[in-house]
């Protein structure tokens, strides 16, 4: 087997290890879904994997394409209310890991899905928050997903859809939230922690192949760079067997069908 | 007491212009025939509700129905924005629509609270988020315990809900399995209720003890429309037409191909075609 | 993650003396034999909760265990009064009890704010009643909306909840059908939850989607206990055994007669009893 | 078919013609699950019955000995959670009418099943309410079933354990109550209803062969009556047999089973 891997392959496969056996997760759709399921069919066969639409301790063998498909149903261990999703399962703290998505970020983890410009008068109009701006606060940590761009990952977000850590520093204690927030960035070039104290992301990890530089120029703030940034481990065979089998399986699936 | 009668008549009678209305779903069981019946008889000035306005709200937008849209999250499942809602948003074309826009906690909490009899509903949440600052129906409440200060938000009560259903038995009244979403709640939210369903049963007495049922004395009307929920889907019945929503962000991309789709699919449509719409994607029962 | 154990040591590694405890049921499902191990084990200054305590919350007051109790209706379900509770509240017999209490609204609400992590839950309520004059933890909140002036009652938080299921499977998740009562609020409120079932069965592939079922993450204890619901029933396994309810409003007018029989049926007796006790009500399958 | 009857079916018969083939009845035990029951097996077929367990629609074929019997959920349309029940059903305004026991019943309908005696130190420790706090306030209307004694009907109730017409008048307004309250009075004598402005519980029905004098000597209160007094129609034979059917089936299979 070839075990050359695209960024975005390398970026999965480096969500999928953050998450353990014992997780409860609440998934989004895209990247998040491929990583969680990743995770499940590999090192972490007993995660808990949430979709909001109220299905809990899913198992899906193909990757939905929104976030209430049948097969989520099907193989969940449980099927609630969408209003008993959100007050017992999220409110009520269960999650301990949330995965969010973004079509902006800035450094402290600070998360843009309602608009680009002006709130009344947006240059463009985002879908929202849905379930962001909970999920932020709810659950233990949050682990965030998204591919690198200047557009993507800004100095100042134009909405704040969900809350990061704010200003950096203890903004979150502040607000009395008491979940540790954005806790890792993963995109298609690194892996970012927040620092100790300031919590700006900060590079702990190179993808294989990646250069400082490159993270930089696809950065739209300053980049910080833990002093022993490493290099991400590449994917493994079985690691990459197990997330193009899933695409596959999925991508089959649902070109089958036709209006 | 609720009344089967045709999607037609059912819209005629329950549905009028200036009402606030829901239909809801969540991605499943999304209630097409019965917004695409509101589209056919034109009606105006319509405050529309839901979690996730996809396509069904993309069109009534882009139809120039809506005058104000509360929601939470606006997108097309899977595939990204709706455009015809960004064109009223951005551009205020074919009219300027008015948002009030939520977080999923806030709209599932409002709905609870429609459907529980209460003014308000609260949670915790909103906490550092911006929505605050643009809704002036999202407040606060403070625990007369802790202190602790909460968010709250008003209950919705739509004038009429519509949502679609697996069955209706022959009393009237109606099964809801699988993905559930916040239809049972957006049903006893409503003054009235309209549900298409798949078919129509003798009887529940093989249904689930603690299943989904509403009782035939909270729904006004019943319509059976097979496939009335494509291109979404009604588990056990048939699946989700994921091209179709595919095929959407190009059909929206454009006004003029857009207002061809229209005429074609619903203009000059009717509630039996969804039947052939859902040949193809039967579920093996 | 959960436990496969004993009763016995289920108890002894859950609950303890000054503990906040709850032996949720609502007349279906009541946990008697963990009750009953709870008392062999001799737990002391317990504050017990439940929205309808019956005959096992009338013999934990009756051995003196309980400190305060929080409820909403305490009666022998169908009989009449609770005889052990009356010489505790009337006569301070074995000691005083301190009582605070509800309506079931208040009780129900106060289990769904403590399953929703909220600090407290607001309902229309005890309107003209008089509890509010006599229970500190009946408040009020107003609707930042409306004005209407709200009943606020604590979230309910056990230390420890104790239900009783008809099933559980290998992995730990547990399967409550029929009247459920408040029993999955009771077990999401509590920091640690115990539950005894009629069997464990190898998987709930075949259980409805949407029926009630906790996952075994929110479980930390599971003991196979058959028969452990008597003289209350396990819908699919046994009926409810109406003559021991009508028995027990005669060895509970006299407190010798119930120390007997405490003696008897519970210090000298263990959870495998109960197997027998339900021999004759066993259902038809 | 002998025609004799007791005060008791009497009684539980006319609050069975109260009852309506519309209403949404939320049913407590003893006589009202009799009369409920009654009227859905006589005039009232598609009555809805609703027990606080969660049992919504319920049509036993034998009387449950508590409100939560399998009957209840094996013949129900659907059995839902004890929150829902409060939250979405009770609250939410959807039942009719709602039937009240009482240990102690006022003129006005105020009603104590808490204390007898002082709260903190009481003669006799009462159940408590249950349900019937916000019964008496969130149901279209309340009808009250109990036997006369002096000891029942009082001037005075120790303790206000639901709301019934307060001091009387427009008292419920005045508290922000919507619903009618109680409306109806069915004792084993006679039939009341409340005086259209003072609201106190006048005799409009006098059973058969039974006079007012008897009224008031099992009354606490001075019994007011109204002009029209009527007698309250027998039991027909239909309603005898059914409700003594009922009861043999119940006998019959309460008596079985044993410890």
């Amino acid at each position: 087997m070839d075990l050359d891997f695209t960024p975005n392959e390398m970026m999965t496969i480096a969500a999928a290890r953050a998450l353990s056996n014992d997780d409860i997760c609440f998934v989004g759709i895209g990247a998040p879904s491929a990583a969680c399921n990743v995770a499940r069919l590999t090192h972490a066969p007993d995660i808990t994997l949430i979709y909001e639409s109220g299905t809990i301790g899913t198992a899906p063998d193909i990757l939905p394409l929104s976030i209430g498909d049948g097969e989520l149903c099907d193989t969940a261990v449980t099927t609630v209310s969408v209003p008993e999703m959100f007050r017992y399962w999220l409110q009520g703290g269960r999650v301990t890991v949330g995965f969010l998505g973004a079509a902006q970020l800035d450094k402290f983890g600070n998360i843009n899905t309602t608009v680009i410009g002006d709130y009344d008068n947006p240059s463009i109009r985002l879908p929202g928050g849905g379930g962001a701006p909970e999920i932020a606060s709810s659950c233990g940590e949050i682990f965030i997903t998204m591919k690198q761009t200047k557009r993507g990952m800004v100095e100042a977000i134009d909405f704040f859809t969900s809350f990061g850590h704010g200003a950096g520093g203890n903004a979150r204690e502040k607000l009395g939230i008491t979940t540790k927030g954005p806790s890792l960035l993963i995109t298609d070039l690194a892996v970012w922690k927040p620092d100790l104290e300031t919590r700006e992301f900060t590079v702990t990890s190179l993808h294989p192949g990646v250069t400082l530089d490159r993270v930089q120029e696809t950065c739209g703030w300053m980049v910080k760079c833990s002093a022993d940034v490493e290099t991400t481990v590449r994917p493994t065979e079985l690691e990459l067997t197990t997330l193009r089998d899933l695409q596959a399986r999925t991508d089959a699936a649902h070109s089958g069908a036709a209006a | 007491m609720v009344k089967f009668q045709s999607l037609k008549d059912a819209v005629a009678e329950n549905l009028f212009d200036g009402d606030t209305v829901a239909f809801e779903g969540f991605t499943h069981l999304i209630p097409h025939a019965a917004a695409h019946e509101a589209i056919r008889q034109g009606r105006q000035d319509l405050t529309v509700i839901r979690m996730t306005p996809d396509l069904v709200y993309d069109q009534m937008i882009g139809m120039g129905m809506v005058k104000k849209l509360i929601f939470s999250y606006a997108g097309n499942p899977g595939v990204g924005l709706l455009r015809r809602m960004r064109d009223a948003v951005e551009n205020q074309w074919p009219k300027k629509i008015e948002l009030e826009e939520h977080s999923h906690a806030a709209m599932a909490n409002a709905y609870e609270a429609g459907a529980a009899g209460l003014p308000c509903a609260i949670f915790r949440g909103y906490k550092g988020a911006g929505l605050k600052d643009v809704n002036a129906n999202i407040r606060e409440v403070t625990c007369p315990f802790t202190g602790e200060v909460l968010a709250a938000v008003p209950a919705v009560k739509p004038d009429v809900t519509f949502i679609h259903a697996q069955k209706a038995n022959k009393r009237g009244d109606v099964l809801i399995e699988g993905i559930i979403g916040v239809q049972k709640e957006a049903v006893l939210a409503a003054k009235r209720a309209v549900v298409t369903v798949e078919e129509i049963v003798d009887n529940f007495d093989d249904v689930h003890h603690n299943a989904c049922v509403l009782p035939r004395w909270t729904v006004t009307s019943i319509c059976e429309v097979p496939g009335g929920a494509h291109p979404s889907y009604a588990h056990g019945y048939y699946t989700r037409d994921n091209a179709a929503y595919l095929d959407w962000d190009k059909i929206a991309s454009d006004r003029d191909v857009f207002a061809a789709w229209m005429q074609k699919n619903v203009i000059d449509a009717n509630p039996e075609v969804f039947a052939d719409r859902i040949a193809t994607l039967r579920e093996a029962k």
